[in-house]
């Protein structure tokens, strides 16, 4: 019952391109506040891609599905997210090589994985204003419910850290990205990539039945 | 918005095809990567050039692929770094035994793609290196970010790279190079008006009809402030000031002067800055061998200019000199 | 007015006096007259090539004074015919044994003006002739006005009688190359903006937000009609057809292209309308062996284009691909 | 009595210099309208500079103080003002060469060979909209005048000439200049050419005492 089968896994990536593309200009405009207002068509140029190409994406177990995602995105996307995200399904990836179902502590893993490997890539810590201020707070949560099991549980964890965190780095200036260039420019602003991952935790628990009320102004809005 | 352009969408590989159209002898294009490569490939005897960026700021990246510059370059979307899987494939389709060096003009986005692009072809056995350039004084470093921007100064990377790598020059002798321009050039800007990218059919950024932008960065990036316009010698004088003394520079130096046109600006008032810089520049003892007055590194249409100056010794004025064939041509 | 200017009343000599600060070896310019004349001077077994017409058009003109290019060249204010004198002294001072052809586009400021410096040479006893370029398609000719205008395909004509000229040719020769490349060069353009003189400091027209003015002159002259923006492939495929339609050109014919930039249009436009044009001509049956694409004849910082085709031939292809060496440059 | 001495032409030549530096931004104005707003300056550019120049001018005949100012004009004025007004001083320098003293039937032939020089130079015809549409009534009223001998009366009449040339002419198309170049868009507007004409005769009948109201609104306001 906490196992995580690659149906799952294949259902919260169909539900993450229906996210991506519904929000593709409103994400675009939120990085045109303080950034360079390509974030919301270079993510949804890489989703769009993998729906795409879903049929011929491999199915025969989590690792090559997730190796080839990341593919897709290091082909298709450009700017900082092409090897953001592209990194971090590569490193989830690894971690799932020839397996076609994950405990929630595996989940844990993969995304502490993929935070290791873009902080490498970018050099991004926490409270830098990047997505990993989503990230490393969601990968807290996971990881403590990971022992208990409860899927719906660490779901519901998980959207409520990632939508606290728009609210709580909003003051805070940027660091790294295009954002980072226009310095105190940057405070006052949600950070889309931020707002980018609460969202689809957030239709994640829509997605499986976990109820949960956004509070992020921003999450709200892109899951209206 | 006041372009020639068909779908938005299209804009970069459309005029992508209109450069590989227009120079059939000299470049192949692979629109699948959005790449450049000079049609004669890479000469394994000697060290492959290459480069990419995002798109807006041509002659740069593509149109300085050929003989005595790059091996091959590629692009982005306008103002957005490549896709990771550009890079690599730019660097694999320059793959040469004399190995290849990636010049990055220093912006996140643009490493990022470039680190994970080189790890991936060293891990195939190509022997690449990447060299980050950042000329920008306008900003200055800081522990948190990725450090200064690369801005028209990678001409003159580019160029005296191209040249010792075509010379037959090793790839440790080429990436030393490298570092000597990077270190001796420095670069800062200024912006009278925005640009609109065709995807985004907007401006960048707003700017009041009598403000520039002082410092500004060639993607629009605010620089060290936003005051009202002035004359061109007040502005000039701004500008060498601050490009002067970064490194500084020193009575007695052999000098490169260029003025660089962001897009917008006719290059009559580049001559106008350029006589002002060249005085200023005899004023504090330097000797000007070597001018580039045109355009060299643009923000699209923007109206603005950037002052470049490089310090010379007889080695890179050789480089300079040596003949090289690109998409940007007069005749 | 965003313009990197000091006092807009000096803005031609100032420009000028960067060019000349720039090209110390190529050029000599005496600031009396606008005048910029080859270092070397005229060469008495060598015709001499010379032109001169209102600022604005840069690189046109002054820019375009070099070894196998124009012997020498005067400027007058911004978009205005150069002073009688001016004229008269270049013809002075490009007098050669072998002739001085004076290459005129057909305006009648320009005209008036040229008609009296040459007249004035010729009494005093200077071999110099005049020749009228017009290749600009947009405005018919008539009875009551000076007759079509000279615009972008100026180049071609400067360019092959100063490779002619530096060949050794006669001025009969050269003169007949002159016409030659007149009677089969045809041009239109087209502009999304204004544009403002510096001594003016206002737009020289007005223009909506979405509209074009198809056909318009260099001086921003109203063309044959004002309507809402199209796309690029669109609106290359009007100034195709106006221009492939004058001569006619026909199936079998080798030309050149040329994409004109009319100052504040980005180069990679310049390579969507080249792509376009490229197309059409091979559909038409042209073989397109040579191209031009960037800024040949501008109108200050006016966003815009032009469509020029040149019919080619052995002689005409052999004088385009002679060397040149101007103050247009890159390297 | 009927005679003009150097000392007149002189005068007449520095209210010219005061007329046409005083409309420098009018006249560019009105070249505005339907050509390409040079004029102004182009005059006053030579008319600054013949003042420049003036005590350098020689005066030792009317012939060698109008070949000199038809050189300072070939040698500062731009645009087809340069050759047009260089031309017509040329002329009429050329009819003067070593006299100081002219008749009113000299100054008519002096125009007369101006106009011609200034057909031949420009190609224009009467009803072409240019300035020769106020110097060709203007020399017709000068001619009838001649015999008379009656200066002040001669200059009356020009001056209505060209003040009506203004009014007579604002509806045509221009065929030359500039203003040629927008076809039907410069009916409407007055030449600034013939406005100038006739603002500078209109200065003269008020330099020498002759009494004349200006009749056209351009002539009005430019003497005002
Ligand atoms: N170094 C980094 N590490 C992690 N995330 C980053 C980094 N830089 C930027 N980001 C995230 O990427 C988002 C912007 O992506 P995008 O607009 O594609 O990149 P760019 O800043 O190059 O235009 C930011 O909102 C931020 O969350
Ligand atoms: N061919 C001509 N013959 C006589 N006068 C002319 C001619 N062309 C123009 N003009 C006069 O010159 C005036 C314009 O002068 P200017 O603005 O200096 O020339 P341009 O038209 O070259 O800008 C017109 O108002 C007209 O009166
Ligand atoms: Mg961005
Ligand atoms: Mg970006
Ligand atoms: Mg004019
Ligand atoms: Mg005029």
């Amino acid at each position: 019952m906490a196992e995580i089968s690659q149906a799952d896994i294949e259902r919260a990536i169909k539900t993450t391109c229906a996210t991506v593309l519904r929000n593709e200009h409103y994400f675009a405009d939120l990085d045109g506040l303080a950034g360079d207002g390509d974030f919301g068509t270079s993510l949804a140029t890489g989703f769009r891609q993998i729906e795409k190409e879903w049929d011929e994406i491999p199915k025969t177990d989590i690792g090559a599905m997730l190796l080839k995602i990341s593919m897709i995105v290091s082909k298709h996307v450009g700017g900082s997210s092409g090897p953001i995200w592209g990194t971090g399904f590569m490193k989830a990836a690894m971690l799932t090589r020839g397996k076609s179902e994950i405990a929630l502590q595996d989940l844990a893993q993969m995304l502490g994985s993929a935070i290791e490997g873009i902080q490498a890539r970018g050099g991004a810590q926490l409270g830098d204003k990047t997505l990993l201020d989503a990230l490393i707070p969601v990968h807290e949560k996971l990881t403590a419910q990971a022992a208990g099991g409860d899927k719906a549980a660490a779901l519901k964890d998980a959207a409520e850290a990632a939508d606290n965190a728009v609210d709580e780095t909003r003051h805070l200036v940027a660091h790294r990205g295009r954002a980072s260039q226009v310095g105190e420019r940057s405070a006052n602003t949600p950070d889309p990539g931020i707002v980018a991952i609460a969202t689809i935790l957030q239709d994640w628990c829509k997605d499986c039945g976990v109820e949960r009320t956004p509070t992020a102004p921003e999450v709200v809005k892109a899951t209206a | 918005m006041k372009k020639f352009v068909n779908d938005p969408a299209q804009f970069v590989p459309e005029f992508m095809h209109g450069i590989a159209l227009a120079n059939p002898d000299l470049l192949s294009y692979t629109p699948e990567f959005q790449m450049i490569v000079r049609k004669s490939g890479p000469d394994n005897a000697k060290v492959s050039v290459v480069q990419g960026s995002g798109s807006g700021h041509e002659p740069a990246h593509v149109m300085a692929v050929g003989p005595g510059m790059l091996t091959g370059a590629c692009q982005g979307a306008v103002f957005a770094a490549p896709a990771v899987d550009s890079c690599y494939e730019t660097i694999k389709a320059c793959a040469s035994d004399a190995g290849v060096l990636v010049l990055v003009n220093n912006y996140q986005g643009d490493r990022m793609a470039w680190d994970m692009a080189t790890e991936m072809a060293v891990a195939e056995g190509i022997n690449a290196r990447q060299f980050w350039i950042n000329d920008d004084v306008a900003v200055k470093d800081s522990l948190y970010t990725v450090g200064r921007r690369g801005v028209a100064g990678n001409f003159f990377v580019m160029k005296c790279c191209g040249a010792a790598a075509d010379a037959g020059q090793s790839l440790d002798e080429v990436e030393a190079i490298a570092k000597k321009v990077n270190d001796n050039v420095r670069t800062m800007g200024v912006a009278l008006t925005s640009c609109i990218p065709p995807a985004k059919g907007t401006p960048i950024f707003d700017i009041g009809d009598d403000e520039m932008e002082v410092g500004v960065g060639i993607h629009g990036e605010p620089g060290r402030r936003r005051e009202k316009i002035k004359s061109a010698d007040e502005i000039t004088a701004e500008l060498f000031e601050a490009v002067a003394q970064d490194i500084p520079f020193n009575s007695g130096d052999r000098v490169a002067i260029m003025v660089n046109g962001l897009g917008g600006t006719p290059i009559t008032e580049l001559y106008v800055i350029y006589a002002k810089a060249h005085e200023l520049a005899e004023k504090a003892g330097y000797q000007v061998v070597r001018n580039y007055v045109g355009e060299y590194c643009t923000s699209l249409e923007m109206a603005g200019a950037s002052l470049t100056i490089l310090r010379l010794d007889a080695e890179l004025e050789k480089l300079l000199d040596a003949p090289a064939e690109t998409a940007a041509r007069i005749f």
